[in-house]
């Protein structure tokens, strides 16, 4: 399962290095939805106050994004029969492509805070570093699963642009929530101290575990014909 | 005032234009035990409207608008009802060997009816919230997860609607289903701590209502009707998706002959 | 483990259409059976519940002694298929794809090296992208992969489909050491005169069902190589 | 009394869309039926 996990998460890197759909595209999206936000909000003191959100949110729209590119990879030749047909371990391959899509979403997570700083002065601190590294593992392993998870049960059907997120977004409710105010503790917005975070850590953990167990589980009924 | 309007019991005279019925009537998704529920429905539903509206008396706290609490109590009991019939019967279906559809359907059916009540308990809950509170929403931990349950298990209905063949149906939306149950009490989980950390106010306090007397038993009358209502519904809806399901096979067999006849062609 | 593959009043369904109304196929090992048929006839259909990928909606199926109404999961390691599509990934390189392929199945790095020689890949175009590659250089691609599984029963869908004249005599030499080694092929094809000159026999897919048509060539069926196969009519499968 | 409107407003809507999907389960109930024997029909 995990020699297979591995094996899919080295091709979709593999594939992503190569094309540059991500860096060309995606980070250009979550970048103007940044500034977009600035402008719906009208207000210096309001958007710093709530940069961690903003930057939660830009994260969420962007995952939709990167979750219909990883699935689409699969889809455009026939892919995904061909992995059934050869089979491939659906737990792999749920893994797999849930690890290629959190790298990614580190990446753009991380260009994400910066222009925080840059546009919302988002102030970083040294004493929030830990909270704020371990909030964004937690937070991009959890998107990653239930994005790989609903991904895949939205990428054979009609509809599919229209039904993930209808299915995604009540489900990572939860992320959303715990991660922004874990960034808020990490980084002092409105005055939060560093460790009013690690609840919210733990609820982030709590999700990461309950859907790697269900998703490794689900996975192969959901892709199965 | 709104009566339930319902003609449960079946009366032979409106089968006489059905066209491919044959000899005698058509016998439907009626039997004499649903009879019996669907009258003892309607029954205990005008009691409940003519309790809850005329015979109890208003709260010395809230005045009037504890009368919608008799059917929000009522509607949102039943989409809780509805959502764990759900949960279990799709868990049924992935643990039976057999892979029996009946699960399937009464997981499909019971979702249905808990779509529709959490849609009215939201509706109930916003303008009985806008009389006792002053305004249509609070971001409450129950009241933001209930709207979350109802989002979610529109998502579910659309899965069962994707197609493919029963079992494929049945897999896969049993395994959104039980996904569902992961979701929901992490969802109600992290609102509440989010509403805890900010505390602006204390919901509970100002909408305490000690019930007594017949605002108690117009709330019994509401659970027993809700109750009913409920079981009715699925039950003939159960029976409805069977049919629709045995009509496809029937059209499989259809599609299957004239499919064998395209090569004597 | 009697026959290859033995389907039986095999119904698939795909929606609500039965694609395959009723197929009653036996294949023994060692043998290279050409389907043939209009479109829409149900040939890819039958290769892909031969590969495990489309239930069983009635009737009884088996391939590799795997019962595919219980388990179609078992078989599909055992298989390889080549759909219509060529399951190759477009950003990657030719070699890329070969060893990916491979690796799903745990195949040596001799054996990925042995597939892309085979198909005339090893050269030029191992570092080429996939997306740059003509239609028939991605059959020779797909095929490779196929040829780098090692499967015992090999399911293709018009693989001489975009091929050039060199590309299908590779195709066909490649197929028959794939029976002499022990492996079986079904094959649906449009291109008669080459497939079937390929076909140890030849059945006609139509309506969802199969016809028997004629032996091939040889005009007799062939000698059973596999070890387990001697007795050919001795006990049903399943 | 103002809050007449919001308690019949809630009233109507839930007997009212009640009634309705009684009504459109047994109207379907009753189309299907009449397509379908009663050998398909195992609660009679």
């Amino acid at each position: 399962m995990l020699r297979v996990a591995r094996l899919l998460a080295a091709k979709d890197l593999r594939i992503e290095a190569r094309s540059r759909i991500v860096t060309n595209q995606v980070l250009p999206f979550a970048a103007i939805v940044m500034v977009m936000f600035a402008f719906a909000l009208n207000s210096d003191a309001v958007v710093s106050r709530v940069a961690p959100g903003l930057v939660w949110l830009a994260t969420l729209f962007s995952l939709l994004v990167l979750v219909q590119r990883a699935f689409a990879i699969e889809s455009a030749d026939g892919a995904t029969d061909a992995l059934r047909a050869a089979g491939v371990d659906p737990a792999g391959i749920f893994l797999g492509k849930a690890m290629a899509l959190a790298v990614q979403l580190a990446v753009l997570e991380i260009v994400l805070l910066l222009s925080a700083v840059v546009l919302y002065r988002a102030q970083l601190r040294l004493s929030g570093v830990v909270l704020l590294v371990t909030t964004l593992v937690a937070a991009t392993c959890g998107l990653a699963l239930v994005g790989t998870l609903y991904g895949g049960l939205a990428a054979g059907v009609r509809g599919r642009e229209t039904l993930l997120p209808l299915l995604l977004l009540p489900v990572v409710a939860p992320v959303l929530i715990g991660a922004t105010r874990a960034t808020e503790a990490a980084l002092g917005t409105g005055g939060a101290a560093v460790a009013d975070g690690w609840p919210w850590v733990g609820l982030l953990a709590v999700f990461v575990a309950l859907f790697g167990v269900g998703g490794t589980l689900a996975f192969g009924p959901l892709i199965e014909e | 005032m709104a009566t339930p309007k319902t003609q449960i019991t079946d009366s032979p005279a409106e089968y006489s234009d059905t066209k491919r019925a044959p000899l005698g009537r058509v016998r439907s998704t009626g039997t004499p035990f649903t009879r019996t529920i669907g009258i003892a429905t309607i029954v205990s539903m005008a009691t409940l409207a003519v309790f809850g509206l005329v015979l109890s008396p208003a709260d010395v706290r809230q005045g009037d608008s504890v009368r919608i609490l008799y059917i929000h109590v009522g509607t949102v009991w039943i989409a809780y009802v509805a959502f764990t019939v759900t949960a279990v019967s799709s868990a049924a279906y992935l643990w039976k060997r057999t892979r029996s559809l009946t699960w399937d359907r009464f997981a499909g059916a019971s979702a249905e009816i808990g779509v529709l009540f959490m849609a009215l308990t939201l509706f109930a809950g916003s303008l009985w919230g806008r009389l006792s509170w002053g305004k249509f929403w609070v971001w409450d931990a129950r009241v933001t997860s209930t709207a979350f349950m109802f989002i979610t298990y529109i998502g579910y209905l659309a899965v069962r609607g994707l197609g493919g063949s029963h079992q494929q149906r049945a897999k896969r939306s049993a395994v959104v289903a039980l996904l569902a149950v992961l979701q929901i009490p992490l969802v109600h989980f992290s609102v509440k701590l989010w509403r805890g950390l900010h505390q602006d106010s204390s919901v509970a306090d100002r909408t305490h209502v000690t019930l007594q007397g017949l605002m108690l038993f117009s709330l019994f009358v509401s659970l027993i009707a809700f109750s009913l209502l409920y079981l009715w519904l699925l039950i003939h809806r159960q029976r409805v998706l069977a049919m629709q399901d045995a009509l496809d096979d029937k059209g499989l067999d259809y599609a299957l002959q004239q499919r064998r006849d395209e090569g004597d062609l | 483990m009697d026959h290859v593959v033995h389907l039986s009043n095999a119904v698939a369904v795909l929606g609500q259409f039965p694609v395959l109304a009723g197929a009653n196929l036996t294949v023994d090992r060692g043998e290279i059976v050409l389907l043939q048929g209009p479109n829409g006839a149900g040939k890819t259909s039958l290769l892909r519940l031969c590969a495990g990928l489309l239930p069983l909606a009635r009737g009884e199926a088996t391939v590799l002694g795997c019962d595919l109404r219980t388990n179609r999961e078992s078989v599909r390691s055992r298989v390889g298929m080549l759909g219509h599509a060529n399951g190759l990934y477009a950003d990657l390189t030719v070699a890329e794809n070969v060893r990916f392929w491979g690796a799903t199945v745990r195949a040596s790095r001799s054996e990925v090296t042995a597939a892309l020689t085979r198909m005339g890949l090893a050269q030029r175009l191992g570092d080429v992208v996939v997306s740059r590659l003509s239609a028939g250089q991605k059959r020779r691609t797909a095929l490779a992969c196929l040829i780098a599984r090692r499967a015992e029963l090999w399911l293709l869908d018009e693989p001489h489909a975009g091929l050039d004249a060199a590309g299908r005599d590779e195709l066909d030499a490649t197929l028959r050491e794939a029976t002499s080694a022990g492996a079986t092929i079904v094959v649906a094809s449009h291109e008669l005169e080459r497939a079937g000159a390929l076909a140890t026999r030849v059945v006609e897919v139509v309506g969802g069902q199969i016809r028997e048509l004629s032996s091939g060539p040889e005009s007799s069926r062939p000698e059973s190589t596999g070890p387990e196969s001697t007795g050919p009519e001795s006990g049903e499968a399943n | 009394m103002e809050d007449i409107g919001f308690i019949l407003a809630v009233y109507i809507a839930t007997f009212g869309s009640v009634t309705a999907l009684a009504l459109f389960i047994l109207r379907r109930g009753r189309r299907l039926a009449a397509q379908l024997p009663d050998e398909d029909k195992p609660w009679i």
